[in-house]
């Protein structure tokens, strides 16, 4: 007999999603399954929209990290115009794309994730919250505040509106960067970057008391995949995609253009969210991941100084050991530092404030494909127009998809090693979510197709009847 | 000469000539009254009833745009009872196209949006048609997304009566009915279009607008119009 | 002309038509022709002529009998017998019994409770004339009232008399005919126009296709009169395109009247012009409306425009313009020849004469009534209708079509006239009047005329394009049992809000059949509304 | 503490940008943290929703049986239901799908745009309803905040109105 | 594009001899414009663009209002006839009559929608606000022959039979 125990809705997590956990009459897990829950089908309605609508409209599928599909969906469109954007343009969208990792890797790491690693994984749920972390700490939990509303504040300064900004559009952005915001901006950063370098002083220490989740935290080898600059540097917005495979060995750059030669995508049928694998060794065992955790085991350098320093001590980690998601939120803190120093240089290229910022042009081109780092990874946004700009077709991948197959596997992992089925505790099970929670999924863009993701555990026998559920709905 | 009226607007004194409506002189008095059939400039239709008032001695509304002055009328624009009705005249446009404001070409720049607002519609009772309604894309200046067309007829009159080619008009009726271009041809394939981008200027919403215009960008122009009028009067006088 | 001329004319049709023994009426209007009256005319015919009985016995398809239930009907003359459902197979018998005792198994008697109440004022030539003869119109005093204004009367006594009749509107809202034509003819316009609305729209209402197709005369007569009146010289007649025999028939009696002098220019050689052109539909209810009516004359869309100006001041092509429907027009003709005192005297004070009705529904007696205002509803549904076929039970009496209301038993003995309508929450409307049993869904029927509405509205403004279609919606979810309270709200604030905003006639009434069934039975709107959802 | 007010937030068919604005008032989060309790939400653990909530702010349309049921009994539990952002209150963007069959965005994104398994997923999943429907056209909803999203000071001076006991009098606009 | 003065018919299929007479009868004024649809209606059987640009050129009416004026009234059809039709009325007294219901069986039996064509051409469901056969109600108009008597579970029956008759 199996029993299956179903956790619903998955919380702190920026989505609806839940978890099944199979169990047998001893008691030990024999299976486990993450679903995404929810479908949207902006694939399907952006049918016949002008193209130029693009860009909003495909924020939308994200209210987290609306920049990258703002991004993203620009570049595609730039495609479509056949044009070169000025090189302001280009910056200030860089500006902005960071600015938005900045938030969300703040809003994963604090407001999500922290409440587990602070209080601790069998700390009171009621209190494993950012409001019970402030009690605990509440300069911490403000640095955490701050840190989120550092990067929406830049979003804000550039674009007009800290979520879903019109302000990419095809061609470049529609306004340039005044004077007084770069001010603004500039004035922000030693604060923010002090409040990233003590973050970094609290994390690392707490390494060492977390070494049995690390050792099962999705800890497997995997090929990993994103955005890189030749040089081996950091990069979210140009650069070659890149995958590299689980022993860090470059495998392939891929032409966005030929993407579907190497990435495929499966269907699982418990879950709206859809499993890329990587095509030439086929499903599952293409399985890959993507987001800070593969961009920061692909670079040999972040690119900026302090962001360098802090990326030598994590690449000091054993290249094994950083095969655990669980590194996925130590990587995060390194990104909002190269995000915060990247910023700064970037407000001091020469033509930052150049009003020269979108190309104009006519549709150009019948397809366009646009590739960005979003905070969880990478992005991929392909759309194809009849001869008057009218989209015919649009299919994107998105980064949590990308990670599908890991943070199924890892909740299966997790599962095995902490869940026991005689004796079920609520703290066995937060490890379950806290595994998903390492990955930061963005189930609103997962689910872009369709849908959401609450929590839900449930404990099945063999023939599928439910015994108990643990769920929030 | 024009004999003049006296008369009342919410109890203010107000005169205006025989050939006045209650809406231009309500306007000229910075009396509020919404509106959006009705543009400065061309033929008024009375369709959208948003204008509405309530006139001494008589039990019907009327719609000010469409009602000439009269001596010693008394005209009420505001009451609860026509507020109520402008509210539920908004909520209908709301729910019979697929006005998803966020994703408009004319969000922030949308006399629909912008009444909605004033008038407080946070929300509508109405149910939601989510009627399947075309976009045409296919002119390479100007597109049309009838999912935003809310059937003022700014665009068939300005056509007709000023630019003189009357390429817009409505085709079919009721709840079906739709601004079409010719023969329903796509709009590139128009003969008489003259491409001016009058129709584009004076639409009250995102349905017609510039494509080079991406979300919230495009704003519109509709003061050529009154201009445009009094020009041609004095090169014909 | 002088009189004498004129009434050499007709007594010499008088003469030809009294020269048959027998007349064999048998009615070719729509339903009767449905039942296969054609036929039935072509076996009479053959029998007679088999029998060598042509210069005896005429065989005339004639206009509406009335009974159409019953079709095909025919009426023989002079001894005055009604046939109901006759079949070819009856031609026979009924020449047989010409001048004897009628044959019983189709004899309709004259003193069935169908005939009893019921006045011809309208139809007094209906069934008598040929319609497509204007000589036979002739035999039986067609275009002597025209006469008599043209050559014998000034403009201003005409207005007089159909003024002090007390006429008015049979389109539906009544206003006084004598006022219209009064402010018609004050207009100070070189050009005017006459139009005769013939866009019978009301579904379940046939009287205008009835006397379009069983005395045309009778309407181009009273158009004539009243251009006179007014001076207008140019007129319209706007018929739905679907009436295919009233439009033959008209087109026929048009060409008719104007080769006999009664049309055209110099009528009666007197210095009085008047044209008639028709002009059909083409399926739009909305055109009923006067604006829209004029519009669509004019070769647009049917679109209503706001009032004022009234076609009175600006109507086609911006002229003064006098729109009747084709029953208003239908009674001038018998207020002038009897005058006006005459017609004041039928019916009571403030509705003068009589109402066509067309009867259908769940009614024993189905078909085309006239009978004097002031009869009670009872009087007609109960008596003339035979009531309630198969047992079952009154539930309730629709007139007005879409803009009126359904009135339920307890108002049957409410006298039928333009007030007491009104005061029901119905209204008398161009007169069709439908039946309902107690196995009628009142809410199913409201959901009907709002369907009937959403379709026609012609989608100018908003209240009517939106709210037609909304109420519809909801009315929908009350037939189908999923109602909530809060529909049922937003249901009355719809038909309040529609009533009074509405552009046009059609959407200002479109709520009234939803209002006075929530008026009269409420209860079956609160049974439509489901049980509060539980969580799942 | 049972002076607390109890919140409560829920996230139906929409993207998390009225979450991440509610996240907006930024640090006034923290402030008025002992005066409210956040008792169910994305950012909390509770995964039952308590017996009586005093506020709930919802995000998103609703789009399957599970987003309906959860509503319903949301609106059991609560005493003020707050609609947050267009989604919530008109369907917004997600309703687009409403022009299409259910079956037509399911064939799109799982059999046309996909390499392996070409079906749509009907485990564990749920039912979508075959139209996104705004919340209050399935439970009552006592107030309303048109935006997408509204803006963070919208929902703080919203949030500060309620917390002293007065109804929000704030006019946003859709979009 | 420079238009020419004189409008050609779009064939020289004697018909247009007819439409030309209409128009020039109403002196080739705008408001012939439906006159002159019925004509091509009735001549063609439905509306096409090419007539619609013809007629409208010919009156001087603007394509699109010409457009708007033959998708105002219900009796113009854009779209060719169908060999058989049928014409379900839905006026008051056939609808307490059940012809709703009439209609829905029709419906179902050829697998259409009311307004529809099956894909052969052969049959068309149509309905009309009133025929003005109350005193027959519910009837139907099948190849312009009106039919009482009917029922919701006869009419198919009755439908199928009269076509087949006259095919």
């Amino acid at each position: 007999m199996t029993n299956t125990i179903t956790i619903d809705p998955v919380t702190r997590i920026e989505g609806h999603g839940k978890i099944t956990i199979e169990i047998n009459d001893d008691g030990d897990v024999t299976n486990a399954h993450f679903h995404v829950t929810q479908l949207r089908g902006f694939e399907k309605f952006s049918e016949g929209r002008p193209f130029r609508e693009m860009p909003a409209l495909m924020a939308r599928i994200c209210g987290i990290c609306p920049v990258s599909h703002l991004v993203a969906s620009a570049k595609a469109c730039d495609e479509l115009l056949a044009v070169r954007i000025p090189v302001t343009a280009v910056n200030l969208r860089k500006i902005l794309n960071i600015a938005q990792m900045v938030q969300s890797h703040a809003l994963s790491v604090f407001y999500l994730s922290a409440p587990d690693l602070m209080l601790g994984m069998d700390a009171d749920p009621a209190k494993r919250n950012i409001f019970g972390m402030y009690e605990a700490d509440p300069q911490l939990a403000r640095n955490g505040v701050r840190l989120r509303q550092f990067g929406q504040q830049v979003i804000e300064r550039l674009s007009g509106k800290r979520i879903h900004p019109n302000w990419v559009v095809a061609g470049g952005v529609s306004d340039p960067l005044t004077p007084e915001a770069r001010e603004a901006i500039l004035a922000d950063i030693p604060e923010v970057k002090q409040i990233t370098l003590d973050a970094l002083k609290w994390f690392i220490p707490l390494i060492d008391q977390y070494r049995e989740e690390i050792k099962v935290f999705a800890n497997f080898p995997t090929m990993y995949m994103g955005l890189i600059n030749p040089d081996g540097s950091l990069e979210h917005y140009d650069g070659v995609l890149r995958i590299i495979d689980a022993d860090g060995n470059h495998v392939k750059d891929i032409d966005p253009r030929h993407y579907q030669e190497s990435i495929g995508e499966a269907v699982e049928d418990h879950s709206f969210l859809k499993s890329p694998f990587y095509k030439p060794l086929g499903y599952p065992e293409g399985i890959y991941r993507v987001g800070p955790l593969a961009r920061l085991n692909m670079a040999t350098r972040a690119g900026t100084p302090l962001a360098d320093e802090a990326l030598k001590e994590y690449q000091s980690l054993d290249w094994e050991e950083r095969q655990s998601s669980f590194y996925f939120h130590y990587t995060r803190l390194i990104e909002i530092l190269y995000g915060i120093e990247r910023i700064e240089e970037l407000l001091n290229t020469p033509d930052i404030l150049s009003t020269h910022v979108q190309s104009l042009a006519n549709v150009n081109a019948a397809e366009g494909i646009g590739v960005s780092e979003a905070p969880r990874g990478t992005l991929l946004h392909h759309y194809k127009v009849d001869e008057y700009g009218g989209i015919t077709w649009a299919n994107l991948i998105i980064a949590t998809g990308h990670n599908n197959m890991a943070m199924d596997r890892g909740v299966y992992q997790t599962a095995k090693r902490f869940v026991d089925g005689r004796k079920i505790e609520e703290g066995m099970l937060n490890r379950v979510e806290a595994v998903i929670r390492t990955f930061d999924p963005c189930l609103s863009c997962s689910t872009h197709a369709i849908g959401q993701m609450p929590l839900h555990i449930e404990l099945k026998d063999q023939n599928g009847n439910v015994l108990d559920v643990l769920q929030r709905d | 000469m024009m004999p003049v009226k006296t008369f009342k607007i919410d109890g203010q004194d107000v005169s205006g000539r025989e050939d006045e409506t209650i809406l231009e002189i309500a306007r000229e008095n910075d009396i509020f009254l919404p509106t959006l059939c009705n543009i400065a400039g061309l033929k008024p239709v009375g369709a959208c009833r948003l204008c509405m008032v309530e006139v001494a001695g008589s039990n019907k509304l009327l719609p000010a745009c469409a009602t000439r002055v009269q001596e010693g009328m008394e005209v009420t624009t505001n009451s609860e009872r026509l507020q109520k009705y402008r509210r539920m005249i908004l909520e209908m446009l709301f729910v019979e196209g697929n006005h998803i404001c966020s994703v408009c070409v004319a969000n922030g720049h949308c006399e629909l949006q912008w009444l909605a607002e004033k008038l407080g519609v946070d929300h509508t009772r109405l149910n939601y048609m989510f009627p399947a309604k075309e976009v045409d894309v296919s002119h390479y200046r100007y597109a049309i997304d009838h999912n935003r067309c809310i059937l003022c007829t700014r665009c068939v009159r300005v056509c007709a009566e000023i630019e003189g080619a009357h390429t817009w008009d409505v085709s079919g009726r009721g709840i079906e009915a739709k601004v079409v271009t010719d023969l329903n041809t796509p709009w590139a394939l128009s003969e008489t279009c003259t491409e001016c981008g009058k129709c584009v200027q004076v639409c009250p919403t995102g349905a017609l607008f510039k494509k080079s215009r991406a979300v919230g960008e495009m704003v519109k122009d509709g003061q050529f119009l009154p201009y445009l009028k009094t020009m041609r009067e004095v090169d014909n006088a | 002309m002088h009189r004498e001329e004129f009434e050499q004319i007709v007594q010499a049709e008088r003469d030809k038509h009294r020269a048959y023994e027998h007349h064999i009426n048998v009615c070719t209007a729509l339903g009767c022709v449905a039942y296969g009256s054609e036929k039935v005319v072509d076996a009479l015919e053959a029998e007679v002529k088999e029998r060598g009985l042509e210069h005896k016995c005429k065989i005339t398809g004639v206009g509406c009998l009335g009974l159409c239930g019953n079709g095909p009907i025919m009426k023989t003359e002079p001894d005055n017998q009604f046939y109901q459902s006759v079949k070819p197979s009856d031609s026979a018998d009924i020449i047989d019994h010409l001048g004897k005792e009628p044959v019983k198994r189709i004899h309709l008697p004259q003193n069935s409770p169908f005939f009893i109440g019921q006045q011809r004022v309208v139809l007094s030539n209906a069934g008598k004339i040929d319609p497509e003869e204007i000589e036979s119109a002739l035999a039986f005093g067609a275009y002597r009232a025209l006469f008599q204004a043209a050559t014998e009367m000034t403009p201003t006594e005409v207005l007089r008399e159909v003024t002090a009749s007390g006429l008015r509107g049979r389109g539906g809202a009544g206003y006084p005919t004598g006022l219209k034509w009064s402010t018609v003819a004050k207009m100070d316009d070189t050009i005017k126009y006459i139009v005769c609305n013939g866009d019978e729209g009301d579904p379940g209402a046939f009287m205008d296709r009835s006397i379009m197709e069983s005395d045309p005369h009778r309407i181009l007569e009273g158009m004539a009169i009243a251009a006179y009146a007014v001076g207008a010289t140019e007129g319209y007649i706007y018929v739905r395109a679907e009436y295919g025999l009233g439009i033959q028939r008209l087109k026929k009696a048009i060409r008719q009247a104007e080769k006999m002098g009664f049309l055209g220019n110099n009528i009666f050689d007197s210095p009085f012009s008047f044209n008639v052109q028709l002009r059909l539909g083409a399926g739009a209810f909305v055109c009923g409306e006067e604006t829209a009516l004029i519009a669509s004359i004019e070769g647009q869309r049917g679109n209503p425009r706001p009032r004022p100006p009234y076609p009175a001041m600006s109507g086609l092509w911006g002229h003064s313009t006098l729109i009747n429907n084709v029953e208003t027009f239908a009674n001038i003709a018998p207020i002038i020849l009897n005058g006006s005192e005459w017609f004041a005297g039928i019916g009571t004070k403030k509705s003068a004469g009589t109402k066509v009705f067309a009867l259908s529904g769940k009614v024993n007696r189905v078909g085309l009534i006239e009978v004097p205002m002031g009869i009670t509803l009872r009087q007609i549904i109960e008596g003339i209708g035979g009531g309630i076929p198969d047992g079952r039970a009154f539930k309730a009496v629709q007139t007005g079509g879409p803009s009126g209301g359904c009135i339920p038993q307890e108002h049957l003995d409410t006298p039928v006239d333009y007030e007491s309508l009104r005061e029901l929450g119905s209204i008398m409307g161009s007169g069709g009047m439908v039946i309902m049993d107690d196995t009628s869904s009142m809410v199913s029927v409201a959901r009907y005329f709002m369907e009937f509405c959403m379709d026609e509205s012609c989608g100018k403004c908003i209240p009517c394009r939106v709210g037609t279609a909304q109420m519809h919606e909801l009315l929908t979810r009350f037939v189908d049992k999923e109602a909530t309270e809060a529909d049922l709200e937003l249901l009355e604030e719809l038909c309040d809000m529609v009533s009074q905003t509405s552009l046009c006639g059609l959407g200002q009434s479109a709520p009234n059949p939803v209002m006075s069934t929530l008026r009269y039975f409420r209860d079956e709107y609160l049974q439509c509304i489901a049980p509060a959802q539980e969580p799942a | 503490m049972p002076d607390k007010v109890k919140v409560a937030t829920v996230w139906l068919d929409g993207c998390s940008g009225c979450h991440m604005s509610f996240l907006d008032i930024d640090h006034v989060l923290l402030d008025i943290a002992d005066k409210i309790d956040l008792v169910y939400s994305p950012l909390v653990d509770n995964k039952d929703f308590p017996d009586m909530v005093d506020l709930t702010l919802v995000e998103g349309g609703v789009s399957s049986v599970d987003d309906r049921a959860k509503i319903i009994k949301i609106r059991k539990h609560t005493k003020l239901l707050l609609a947050l952002g267009d989604c919530a209150i008109t369907g917004n963007v997600p309703a687009m799908r409403n022009r299409y069959p259910v079956a037509a965005v399911e064939e799109r994104a799982y059999i046309e745009n996909a390499d392996v398994n070409q079906r749509p997923p009907s485990l564990v999943v749920p039912k979508l309803l075959p139209k996104i429907q705004p919340v209050h056209t399935v439970v009552p909803v006592d107030i309303y905040l048109p935006g997408c999203p509204p803006p963070g000071p919208v929902i703080r001076d919203a949030l500060v109105a309620l917390l002293n006991g007065q109804m929000p009098d704030v006019s946003p606009r859709f979009g | 594009m420079v238009r020419p003065v004189e409008v050609a018919p779009p064939s020289d299929d004697k018909r247009w001899r007819i439409i030309n007479a209409t128009m020039r009868r109403y002196g080739y004024k705008p408001h012939a414009l439906i006159e002159t649809l019925h004509a091509v209606q009735e001549a063609f059987g439905f509306l096409d663009d090419a007539s619609l640009s013809f007629v409208a050129q010919r009156l001087n009416v603007p394509m699109s209002k010409a457009y708007g004026v033959a998708t105002f009234y219900h009796f113009f059809s854009l779209k060719p006839p169908a060999r058989h039709n049928c014409v379900i009325c839905l006026g008051t007294a056939c609808y307490i009559k059940g012809s709703d219901q009439m209609l829905k069986s029709l419906g179902e039996a050829y697998g259409i929608e009311e307004g529809e064509i099956t894909p052969d051409s052969e049959f068309a469901l149509l309905s009309a606000r009133c025929v003005g056969g109350c005193g027959q109600a519910p009837v139907a108009v099948v190849d312009g022959e009106v039919v009482s008597g009917l029922t919701p579970d006869n009419v198919v029956a009755m439908v199928r039979e009269k076509i087949n008759h006259a095919s």
